[in-house]
């Protein structure tokens, strides 16, 4: 190894492809040197044939966007694979009784025989409305969120839309994510912030607008995340009029328009809505960051900064009120932690936003990507990391299991896809989607449960029982 | 809270039973060694697919995608299908190439025969992969269904030539519903007998569970392909699942293998019935381990008849796994209060006179109320938890019990389990 | 409500953990062909003894007693032995009988030796009948110091001649802890190294509840006479449990046996350790077989360590299981946060660091507050229902749920269904 | 087979005895003829070194009486043993929180060690009692039920309870039931009526006592059959100021004397106290038997006889109002049943007892006996007994199996400890002391219940299914 020991690594670890697709992938894998910027390519399609951690635009805006969106219906429009695949996957939690006040849990499908592909399904469409507007009176409104075959057979969901929205009385959002849209999940996103922009936002006025009202953009309340991140604005004295979209309502989307300030966690998957109505109603955003005490304590002054003097103050207190619950939290594991080495592959705001975290507990990141970013996600990213941090996009398998096997990461997170993989391989590991059926990972609720969690995956004991006495005897033979 | 609008009125689904044929491809083909699978589709339908049969399994699931974007939508995706089968073949070098079609290639009816034919013209150096091709929209059926698809055209493409017949070997086809350790223990009992038994797929040695395996875009583990090849010189084959019965079938029509179709392994005159037919096929006394795995299961039956009988069960599951179920748990006296199943292939073989509803599990809703237990996957559970029923996981996915790939449910001993877990269940 | 006596200062016990020894050494007899078990004390014990076992194994319990009577209670029950060895041996002809004493017989002081010595001078016939000895009066420990003196009476009276070395045979000392099923997978295990494997008692084919028993007073299945006098010529022996090795010790010092002292067979450190010694004792490779099941534990291990992880444990477990099951919880870094005991026997091989206590369960309701996991028998629902914590079922009795005699707790297989259990229990 | 078969029968069986065992066993068996008046003998001792469904003086006494009254605590005074083997054997239901209303579900031992034995247990004793009585404030008493070696050591148990009386202001009953005394757990019961008679009943006086006040005794309200029978005596318009013991408390026994009736179920383990009551006090006292529509309809009659009009004629209402669903029972089960041959084992009252239920449908005892049963209880079961029955007092396990494999009922009724026996050769089963987990069987809420257990466990699928297929050819062949 030379000076630059990861970027000799990287450019072994290309070697092994044709001329061409190396060059090409070389574009997707950079490693930080001082005062480097972004030069990453990113958000290119993937390579028939092999296999790939990105899902499609269906997943972006009915997985991520919609479902968590609890009083609305949303309803899988096509085949039923797709629908049943996007169920309860992600564990956006909601409260309110299901059914009732919350559809989040269920699944709800058209379930397209054949003769629909053959004859179109706008008239089925039409019954299914108005029928699940029966079957459950409480429902707040629907979306369409229309699978591959949809778009192909020609099928007019926007004037089913249109005229069922007349006879049901509730708003009803054609989606045209059809799966083969885009190159990733990323588009749906972008699909599904364009659908909420043309068919709720803007739609209500509220009679109680106040001055310190915002909306909590891009959390989907995974694990309860929103709720530990909710928490910490209305003790800072800001009132939370919705969140987009995990556990949020229909009401708080349509009135959206009214907030004085839009804080932004995932930008990948809400930027969109967040610039359109700072264009349109002039509402400013502001990203922010809570995972991990140093990002939370930053983004509290930050977000305070947009207020008066009530705010900031309340915002010190509230920094001041944790500070002992993180500095024990940090006593705690900081000295099981320190120095260990990370490596992600994620998607969203986490591969940037949980270093801090990470940091907080002594621990380093040492490599990070993401499944389906775009180049402004890489440009938040060069900033936050070290030198010689490994920064790769859409990773193949062979690169990730290469750069892991090599580098030798105390810790991997990424996906369940990926979990088992790594596991079987000795990394400790952490799905970082769903939080590995834990969480909150947000704010002051969240870190200790991070902590708790990071140290048991790296320290289990289970670790150093994996080699079998037998083979340690023939080794040290 | 809900409103009535009968079943048979219903056009929307609500909590699917139904679940996609291009999965039920894919366990199938996870029973194949050095198989790579590829699925002909948007990349969103393999990623989704690996995310669900990983939170069942708890295991990798390599499915590699044609990757279809926005202009295949347009063009159809028979050129990426070949771009997809040659990058596949020249990248990893499979033993195998099992490909599954989704909704949108079927949609825009993608020929995958004329495609394969096609890239072979091009690249006959590909001609040593063998690739099978299966037809799996999720518009027709649900995960039996692809299932069985692509097992029948594993078996047509790799076994179509005739093989030395062999005296020994038997072959085997279970259904999707098997576990992993269910082949296991299928195999475990051909062996007694000391047959040679060829499972199709044989997820027993892949999806297992079981550690040291390096990430590989191909099966590891599983039936190989020189023993597919073997199957038309076994000396029986047997089908396991209702739905399953068109496989041995094809290879009874195709080789002269004697077939002997098995709705069930579960319960005590259905393993009878196949122990018995294994020990005219062997010729050999039934092994003494079998006997005292008989003689278990039925001192268990008789130890908690009474705590069987006259329990009303309700049932959702695919045709295959709720015929095994019911019939062991008729014959403990059981009553099966209602049943929900996703398609109709494989119900001809449900025994008379209990209700059987194809639909949704808001269905299920509506026959489960007064019942004492509710078996189904998790998802069953949006029924059973707010009526307080007691809920025993059994078919796919469960995500919210650990253990399902080890657990047995064939065979005596299976059996045995099976009504332990009912009665455990229903102590909760 | 309750007020606050502290444990050290209590006399009273409410909600025993102990159990009776006599109920220990029946378990023990229980695993013996040809064996008449015959309680000496008042008719009630044996009666109680029989109720109390039927209810755990599911099985009938042949025990008879000596049914002492008031008259007896001033004389003695010296006679009443001698009549009770007598009439059985008379009437049943059984191959061996099993006599163990109780709380009233060694209070008044019965010399069962003399007894038995006596009534072979007057009926010199009965020598052929082994008569085993075992003093189990329950105001002395518990279940498992009755299992042990029963054990060691059997081995000391049956055993007691050199046998010819045999290279092929070992001799298995399982603890109380051990299940039918248990046994029977430890036999499996050292068959797989080509081991004849000796069970001293081996309830795997008494208690193992299979059809087909025909009423009787003796014990049917176990091990034989014949076998046990083999057992000083066995290759090795290994006493299984802290509280068993005094057993192996005996056969090792009089006989010259390799003794193997295997405190745990539950956990992947223990097994390993354990199938790494028959290895180098048989000189074999480890069996693919056992590979394998090494394979699956890991694999389960690493998929859920972060589930069992930081978990808070509570046991209340006579101390062979408890070091057996503490050992694999902590493994996978659970947390013991307090653990219960009926005896110290045994205690010596606790993990150090373990809070553990001799007492009842009303100190368990003291240790379990905040637990994730309560681990003991049936009696444990009375702390864990309450307190809402899950509780998974697990030494004797177990009665209010199912298969407890066909479960595996040792083994890769036994652990990795132990850790399945956990995390199932947990789930609900 | 000559003219009496189940006489030349039994021969044969005793005939494998030695002469002089076969005449002792020939006085315990007797064949039922046309007008033959009981002949058996019992209550015998049993014989050393054979086994017995027989159980102790401490069992009737502790297990039986004593155990099911809920607001008392029974320690079992000695070693582990005893204490443990009655803890919850006999689903004594109670209502009430554990611990706080009941204890009856608790196992209170003073657990003696080595030097208990060796120094006596008197000291220990009144430590117990003051540290229970201080950790449950709620106790209203004590029993104190002593095993076997507090009867050899010479420990005095009854001056303790005296002097901790006092002291801690409960009633402390010291009951004499070691296990040796006696032939049975039969002794225990006169025991325990005798401790009843000298420690509580008439130690305290009810301002409430009214014309229809009653007790219910010998009812130990297994699997609620209490409950059921208490239901049918309410609907009457009687007043149930207590059960013995079932669910009952220490109040109602102390306050017994005060009843107009008092009501018997379980004759054989409560006659004593009746006796006692209507001799000191002058209550009358009925036997009666809720067991099937039959039997309850005579029972109501034969009690409300007992008072006035107002009752007889409720007691008519309450037997026209289960009429129609008595009558739906035996419609659904009697087609199912009858003709179906039963033979009983087991102790108290129901190898008489339950026979009328049986031949509500359409069910034939064709054999019972009792484990412990007296002179007295033979006397009352002759009459309700078919001829040719078959009636045996403390069976052998030889003489049990061989009636039943010669007889082969369509089902045995006995206890837990025959059940594995019996099931596995093939005969249907069920347990009369517990009713195998299920209950009650008395009364009308009971009948429904029994008619289902005994149609389950005689025409369960599982029977049919026990013959291995190959077996069954084996025997075409």
């Amino acid at each position: 190894m030379g000076e630059k020991p990861n970027a000799s690594m990287v450019e072994e670890v290309l070697s092994v492809y044709p001329e061409k697709a190396r060059k090409l992938r070389a574009k997707h894998i950079v490693v930080k040197e001082e005062g480097s910027t972004c030069a990453i390519k990113a958000n290119i399609k993937c390579v028939p044939g092999l296999m790939t951690a990105r899902g499609c635009a269906y997943a972006g805006a009915k997985g991520v966007v919609w479902g968590p969106l609890k009083d609305m219906i949303h309803l899988s429009h096509g085949p039923v694979g797709c629908g049943y695949y996007s169920w309860g996957g992600r564990r956006n939690l909601t409260k309110g009784v299901v059914g009732v006040e919350s559809f989040t849990p269920m699944q709800f499908t058209s379930d397209f025989s054949e003769s629909d592909i053959v004859y179109g399904g706008d008239k089925k469409l039409e019954k299914v409305l108005r029928e699940a507007r029966e079957l459950f009176p409480s429902v707040q409104g629907f979306s369409i969120c229309s699978e591959c075959p949809v778009g192909l057979i020609g099928d007019d969901i926007e004037s089913v839309a249109k005229k069922m929205m007349k006879e049901l009385d509730v708003p009803i959002v054609p989606v045209r994510c059809e799966g083969f849209r885009g190159i990733s999940q990323s588009l749906g996103h972008h699909i599904a912030n364009d659908a909420v922009r043309d068919h709720l936002l803007g739609k209500r006025e509220r009679d109680d607008a106040g001055p310190y009202d915002i909306s909590l953009i891009g959390d989907y309340n995974i694990g309860g995340d929103a709720w530990a991140s909710k928490k910490i604005l209305e003790e800072m004295g800001l009132r939370v009029r919705n969140v987009w979209t995990g556990d949020g309502t229909v009401e708080g989307m349509m009135a959206a328009h009214q907030v004085k300030l839009n804080l932004i966690h995932c930008y990948r998957s809400m930027n969109y809505i967040c610039r359109h109505m700072e264009e349109t109603y002039g509402i400013p955003w502001l990203e922010f960051n809570f995972f991990g005490p140093t990002k939370i304590k930053e983004s509290i002054r930050k977000i305070a900064a947009q207020f008066d003097e009530t705010i900031q103050r309340k915002g010190e207190e509230v920094i001041a009120k944790y500070e002992p619950l993180m500095r024990k939290v940090i006593d705690e594991y900081r000295p099981r932690l320190e120095g260990k080495r990370v490596m992600l592959y994620v998607g969203g705001l986490r591969p940037r936003h949980t270093i801090g975290a990470y940091e907080d507990l002594g621990m380093e990141v040492i490599g990070t990507g993401y499944e389906f970013a775009h180049k402004d996600d890489y440009d938040r990213t060069f900033p936050q990391m070290n030198n010689e941090t490994i920064i790769y996009d859409d990773a193949t398998e062979h690169e990730l299991g290469e750069f892991i096997h090599r580098m030798r990461p105390d810790l991997v997170g990424s996906g369940i896809k990926e979990k088992y993989v790594f596991e079987k391989a000795g990394f400790p590991f952490r799905q970082m989607h769903s939080w590995d059926y834990s969480g909150p990972y947000h704010g002051y609720d969240g870190f200790p449960i991070f902590a708790r969690d990071m140290d048991m995956a790296i320290n289990s004991p289970t670790r150093t029982l994996a080699k079998a006495p037998w083979k340690k005897e023939k080794e040290v033979r | 809270m809900k409103n009535s609008v009968s079943l048979a009125e219903r056009h929307y689904t609500g909590n699917p039973q139904k679940n996609s044929p291009a999965l039920g491809a894919t366990m199938a083909y996870m029973g194949v060694d050095g198989l790579l699978a590829l699925l002909h589709g948007s990349q969103g339908c393999s990623t989704f697919i690996r995310l669900q049969l990983s939170r069942h399994f708890k295991e990798p699931i390599p499915l590699n995608s044609t990757a279809l974007l926005e202009e295949t939508a347009i063009f159809g995706g028979w050129e990426h299908l070949k771009k997809g089968i040659a990058k596949a073949a020249d990248k990893f070098k499979p033993r195998i190439i099992g490909v599954m079609s989704s909704g949108l290639t079927e949609t825009f009816g993608d020929d995958m025969n004329s495609a394969w034919a096609s890239l072979l013209q091009e690249r006959p150096d590909l001609a040593a992969t063998p690739v099978v091709l299966a037809q799996t929209p999720d518009y027709i059926g649900s995960l039996q269904e692809g299932y069985l698809r692509a097992v029948l055209a594993l078996l047509e493409t790799l076994a179509s030539e005739p093989a030395p017949r062999e005296a020994k070997t038997v072959a085997l086809f279970p259904g999707a519903h098997f576990s992993p350790a269910d082949v296991e223990e299928l195999k475990e009992i051909l062996d007694l007998f000391g047959f040679e038994p060829l499972s199709l797929p044989d997820i027993s040695t892949s999806l297992d569970g079981h550690d040291e395996l390096e990430p590989a875009p191909v099966v590891q583990g599983g039936i190989s392909l020189s023993d597919i090849r073997r199957l038309p010189g076994c000396k029986a084959a047997f089908s396991f699942g209702p739905s399953m019965t068109g496989v041995g079938a094809a290879l009874e029509k195709r080789h002269g293998v004697a077939h002997h179709q098995v709705d069930s392994l579960t319960g005590l005159e259905a393993v009878d019935a196949f122990i018995l037919k294994l020990a005219e096929l062997s010729e050999k006394p039934i092994p003494e381990k079998l006997l005292r795995q008989r003689s278990r299961l039925l001192d268990t039956m008789a130890d908690y008849h009474d705590q069987l009988g006259t329990k009303r069960v309700v049932l959702a599951l695919e045709a295959d796994l709720l015929v095994a179920l019911t019939g062991s748990l008729t014959e403990v006296g059981a009553i099966v209060q209602g049943a929900l199943t996703a398609s109709p292939l494989g119900l001809q073989a449900m025994p008379p006179g209990i209700p059987v509803a194809v639909g949704d599990l808001e269905h299920l809703e509506d026959i489960a109320a007064g019942s004492h237990l509710v078996i189904g996957n998790s998802n069953a559970r949006q029924v059973a938890g707010p009526k307080k029923i007691p809920h025993l996981r059994a078919g796919l996915p469960v995500f919210d019990r650990v253990g399902i790939p080890q657990k047995v449910w064939v065979g005596y001993r299976g059996t045995q389990q099976f009504l332990i877990d009912v009665l455990n269940t229903m102590a909760k």
